[in-house]
């Protein structure tokens, strides 16, 4: 047990299913002697060996193609794309090939592996490095889409991730790695995909949030709290398949809805959630699912980016118009 | 540098059947069993477009004029050496070991045709241009890694060579030193776009030299050159000296698919050309200058031929139908709660409109 | 005027374009010498050259990428995508490059390129060939996505596309190809970009669709007018940026709302729409808004498609069940 | 074919700054003039660095090393041929007419810093690897339609050239055959990987034969080198005879950004080795010992070098800070409704917590 940041977290859970298991195996630019921009492989090269962590050419499609063929052929790939805002140049590879080949080979082949990615704001990057795409890949089907919130998460769901028999994306909100720790099981653990977790129970009004969006939502709940508004705030962890009998179940106890993420609005999976709770909830809601959202545009430059993000005062807004609804 | 003179052709019987090499690494009975499957496939090629014709299957993409790359290449393997073609491949698939009524359910809309039989080791063919190149090179990667000594062959078009996951896959392959061998069959049209507006280099080998590995030019119509030459890249592909790129030199003889009309692009006259060289006629002009078959083998192996085909067709035929059921199978390893749940409604769905 | 199937009033459009306008030029695969594999851009070589209507190599985030500089450099690029299920091979061509040199370059330059391409079911494909990805590109900012629904939409749409200075996605249902003839006026004329159409007017539930569903919506209106329910038949036309007002006008006055897309249902685009209808009409709603949509797996195969796909029938017990709730 | 003999390195000035070669389309005032540039563009280089270091600015990609080669290139040019570079281009970009302190802008994070100024014909940097590339293609496509006599020149990286964009890009180009010149900034490093992880190729120059274009590998730090080089490629390719691949070898003296630490991946006898190549000392060295350069002319040039940097220093951080409500104004040429209604919203926001 040790308390840890999320990148500490990242790293012990590679460490810890490349030990267990000889198949794992990380690639990616600067994985290696570098161990990744973030440090998330750090050591792991040293630890084990240039076959099994791998520094590759500058190449998304050929990280995600030939990573498709590695899991065909037995390895467990764990394969990073160095900022999330990279991968439509492997959207081919995951869309109609890494989430496909079970289906195309009706059965005959599927695909472990995991697809590691930083993203969000809040760290200021250059253009491009901060965007939040969840929203596409949960509309893609055959993959995995999982975002932790927390250390403690970040272990559980990447090596259950890493287990998982299809590919996942695991997506790392970058302005979690270090902000805060965690005490943290030494061992292996896994944390069910396909979960939500809730993080704390309320009565008024249900926050959904996800990612980087988590630590927000509490912070709003703790402002609206001094309005008395108690909130039940929920984690989603994983966005598809999400969990939505959690969030439904919650809805039709607070009656209230506030969905938060970071990502641009129009078609958000705010969306989904949204559009699933008014399905499923519709006679218990007193009010409008709220959505709490990055703005339609592109993700802006660094010098507004905190104006431009979801924080603890627009979601607080939200909650209390929704109370007040 | 002159690419044509770098990478010469390599033949051994010519457009007119005759010996123009040495074909010592191949022995007669291996030559006519060739040619039985070369007639076998064409014979089905042609059924398959009448099929379609018909309405009784749909799109079909035809391969008559590639058998001799596809044989050529799969023959020059071990069984469990990995396979990943393109939509064009069936032909390398079926002498692989799919069952030749496989390609008809493909075209029919079943989804079991994805099933490669468990005895094969190749992927599902592939429908987007190029992408099945990088799986290749991840196959064979996964067999360096696990000390296999398997090796991947990957097929893919002239036009596939215009992508980027091509080059990204040739690049990966060299830096990694795995054991793939990239076999391009340069048919000579992409569709509608004839080589030349394709790339502005001559041959396709050349590139190659981009990579540094090494680059073969070879007559995709000949079977004898392209199993020989085939035998030997696989040895060395194997013995871990890299991978290799080969440019089979071919011809599409029909249609794209079925969907398909090549008298709006394809000149008359060089079309006419083209065939000549064709790969079925070539073997056996070979096979009967120099003894090896006779009119009656021929006559009986037409027979054989038309009832392999005939069977497959029936398989394919009285293959019970997909099921929309089925579609959520495949989708993930488990069912997630809410497939289950869409997988109700569909069936609840048809019932209520059946 | 002429009766017209959309893909003679597409290429109809294309021509019109190109000789009203020397900067307008196609290019993609197979669009020359053959016309197009649809035949959309059928002729168009004989009468404006190999210089205007270009066979590209086989590389899509070539298409994309070059028309990028093509637009900027003073063209006006009508690239086509052979069947939208490839586009991902441009993705980040269209996802960080042409919807962002507008944003990147702070106004200096911006992209008036037009991707055409067709989509969706019915017409059973190879894999691959009839997937919908609407819902994908109305998430990216900065791209306008286009989806047209009968043949004097699709002339109308196109040239507003083309004249637009910014990239406009403009999606071809292909079933509707041939599918049915409309009075097309032979001149030119356009149909604004971002409003949605009025099909039919009705006063007891609101279905929106856009293009391949368009029809089927209206089947399934014709279905349940025998149950004495008039429903009102909205055509999004335009999915980015979409005309959320007429749709919330409808259902503030129906108070009900069945969506209707081809399209997976997770984050489809009936999940932004189904959103915003919950938000903005919330006091108005008699039921939930449903969704009627394609299934979240990949497009089958062509034996069970005409199953997967949403048809009159399951739209209709959709109305029956929103009005009976 | 042996690639380094095929491409040998073009070198007109060596490491110790002694003529090895013809320099004659060169002036002793365009050389002084080079050396200016140079000496101010590696002072503000330096001083960005700093910047940063002090929490001044965000992060920013140091281009030290490799001024020959972006100068170099762009002196070559005309006012209207098109530069499409990378994060790491704005000395070629300030060189073309970019004032001094956009480069400054953009890593405090303004966005005006995408807002080439009207008389210079560049697009904005390019973040995403390789991307610019196809653009680049494209405006020279443009350019030939509408018989501009325009050419465009991009800059990448040696890590680029694994991108599928790369091979698309110069495929393209050499099959429509237009005027765009592809320079790669061979610095020896992307991020960590080293040159001989990238690819299993000695050069990069012999990429252009995949293409049937011309490859030219040459020294990129040596100014002479590159200018008179680019010169004669620009003619060429201005002319109408398709595009060029041109290597400029040269070493990034510096990190990968200010968030890098090349200490964890490079070694230091090869960077030792390495660095002494380095451009400006080599242009110093050379005009100093052919008296084109005394040591009272090398003090100010020093000082002119930095009051410029020191005057873009304080436009930037005199600039007025970018806001929220212009992120909304170029999305699209007009506001869509719901744009309009949330930059409301956001002004709203920002009032209410402000
Ligand atoms: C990525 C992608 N783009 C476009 C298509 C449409 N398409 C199918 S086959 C084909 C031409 C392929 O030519 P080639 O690679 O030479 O193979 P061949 O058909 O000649 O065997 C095209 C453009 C596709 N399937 N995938
Ligand atoms: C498509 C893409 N993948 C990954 C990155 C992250 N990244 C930024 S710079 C870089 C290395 C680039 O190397 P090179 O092309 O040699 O250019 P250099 O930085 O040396 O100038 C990487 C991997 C990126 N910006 N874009
Ligand atoms: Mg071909
Ligand atoms: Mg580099």
């Amino acid at each position: 047990m040790g308390s840890l940041t999320m990148i500490q977290a990242i790293n012990q859970a590679l460490a810890l299913a490349m030990e267990r298991d000889a198949r794992v195996m990380v690639l990616g630019e600067d994985v290696g002697r570098n161990g990744g921009v973030f440090r998330a492989t750090d050591g792991l090269m040293d630890r084990f060996g240039r076959d099994r962590v791998v520094d590759t050419p500058l190449a998304e499609s050929a990280i995600v193609g030939s990573a498709v063929g590695l899991a065909i052929g037995g390895m467990r790939p764990v394969a990073e794309i160095q900022f999330l805002g990279f991968i439509y140049e492997a959207m081919d590879q995951i869309g109609t090939q890494a989430s496909r080949m079970r289906f195309r080979s009706h059965g005959r082949y599927h695909v472990p592996l995991v697809i590691r990615a930083p993203f969000g704001g809040g760290v200021r990057t250059p253009e491009i490095h901060s965007d939040s795409l969840e929203a596409i890949f949960a509309h893609i089907p055959g993959v995995k889409v999982v975002v932790p919130a927390t250390p403690y998460q970040a272990k559980g769901l990447l090596l259950a991730a890493i287990e998982d028999p299809d590919p996942v994306l695991f997506l790392e909100p970058m302005r979690l790695y270090r902000s805060m720790r965690e005490e943290v099981p030494d061992d292996w653990y896994e944390v069910a995909l396909g979960q939500a977790r809730l993080v704390q129970a309320g009565d008024h009004v249900t926050i959904v949030a996800w990612g980087p969006m988590v630590p927000v939502a509490q912070a709003a709940a703790g402002l609206v709290a001094g309005d008395g508004i108690v909130s039940e705030v929920i984690d989603l962890c994983t966005i598809s398949p999400w969990d939505s009998s959690t969030v439904i179940e919650s809805v039709r106890k607070t009656g209230r809805a506030v969905i938060v993420h970071e990502d641009q609005r129009q078609n958000g999976f705010g969306a989904e959630v949204a559009a699933t709770i008014q399905e499923q909830a519709f006679l218990s809601l007193e009010a409008p699912v709220l959505r709490v959202t990055g703005y339609d545009t592109p993700f802006p430059v660094p010098m507004v980016e905190d104006l431009w993000l979801p924080d603890a005062n627009r979601v607080a807004d939200a909650v209390r118009q929704t109370v007040a609804y | 540098m002159n690419p044509e003179q770098e990478f010469p052709i390599r033949r051994v019987i010519d457009e007119q059947g005759q010996l123009v090499g040495d074909r010592s690494q191949v022995s007669d009975a291996q030559l006519k069993d060739f040619y039985q499957w070369l007639v076998t496939l064409r014979q089905f090629d042609q059924r398959a477009w009448n099929l379609q014709r018909q309405g009784r299957i749909g799109t079909y993409p035809p391969y008559s004029g590639q058998e001799a790359t596809q044989v050529g290449v799969v023959a020059a393997l071990s069984h469990d050496d990995w396979i990943c073609g393109s939509y064009r491949d069936w032909a390398a698939l079926a002498y692989a070991g799919v069952p030749l009524h496989y390609p008809l359910l493909n075209s029919m809309g079943h989804a079991i045709a994805g099933h490669i039989p468990e005895q094969v080791q190749a992927l599902p063919v592939q429908v987007v241009i190029a992408a099945q190149i990088l799986h290749a090179v991840g196959l064979a990667w996964a067999a360096k890694l696990q000390e296999q000594n398997r090796v991947a062959v990957t097929f893919f078009g002239d036009g596939a060579t215009s992508q980027g996951d091509f080059h990204e896959a040739l690049n990966l392959a060299s830096v990694m030193q795995v054991p793939v061998i990239f076999v391009c069959e340069n048919n000579q049209w992409a569709i509608s776009v004839p080589l030349n507006r394709q790339m502005h280099s001559p041959t396709i080998a050349q590139r190659a030299l981009a990579y540094n590995i090494e680059g073969i030019r070879l007559d995709g119509n000949d079977i004898v050159a392209v199993y020989q030459t085939m035998r030997e890249v696989v040895e060395r592909v194997r013995s871990g000296q890299g991978p290799v790129l080969i440019e089979a030199v071919t011809y599409r003889l029909g249609a794209h698919t079925t969907a398909d009309d090549p008298t709006r692009y394809r000149p008359p006259e060089e079309d006419e050309q083209r065939r000549r060289g064709e790969p079925l006629s070539r073997l056996q002009n070979y096979l009967q200058r120099s003894g090896l078959l006779s009119q009656d083998d021929i006559s009986s192996i037409d027979e054989m031929a038309k009832e392999t085909v005939d069977e497959a067709v029936q398989t394919a035929e009285a293959y019970p139908a997909a099921s929309l059921a089925e579609t959520f199978e495949h989708v993930y390893g488990e069912l997630s709660e809410s497939l289950r749940e869409q997988r109700a409604a569909s069936v609840r769905g048809g019932a209520a409109h059946g």
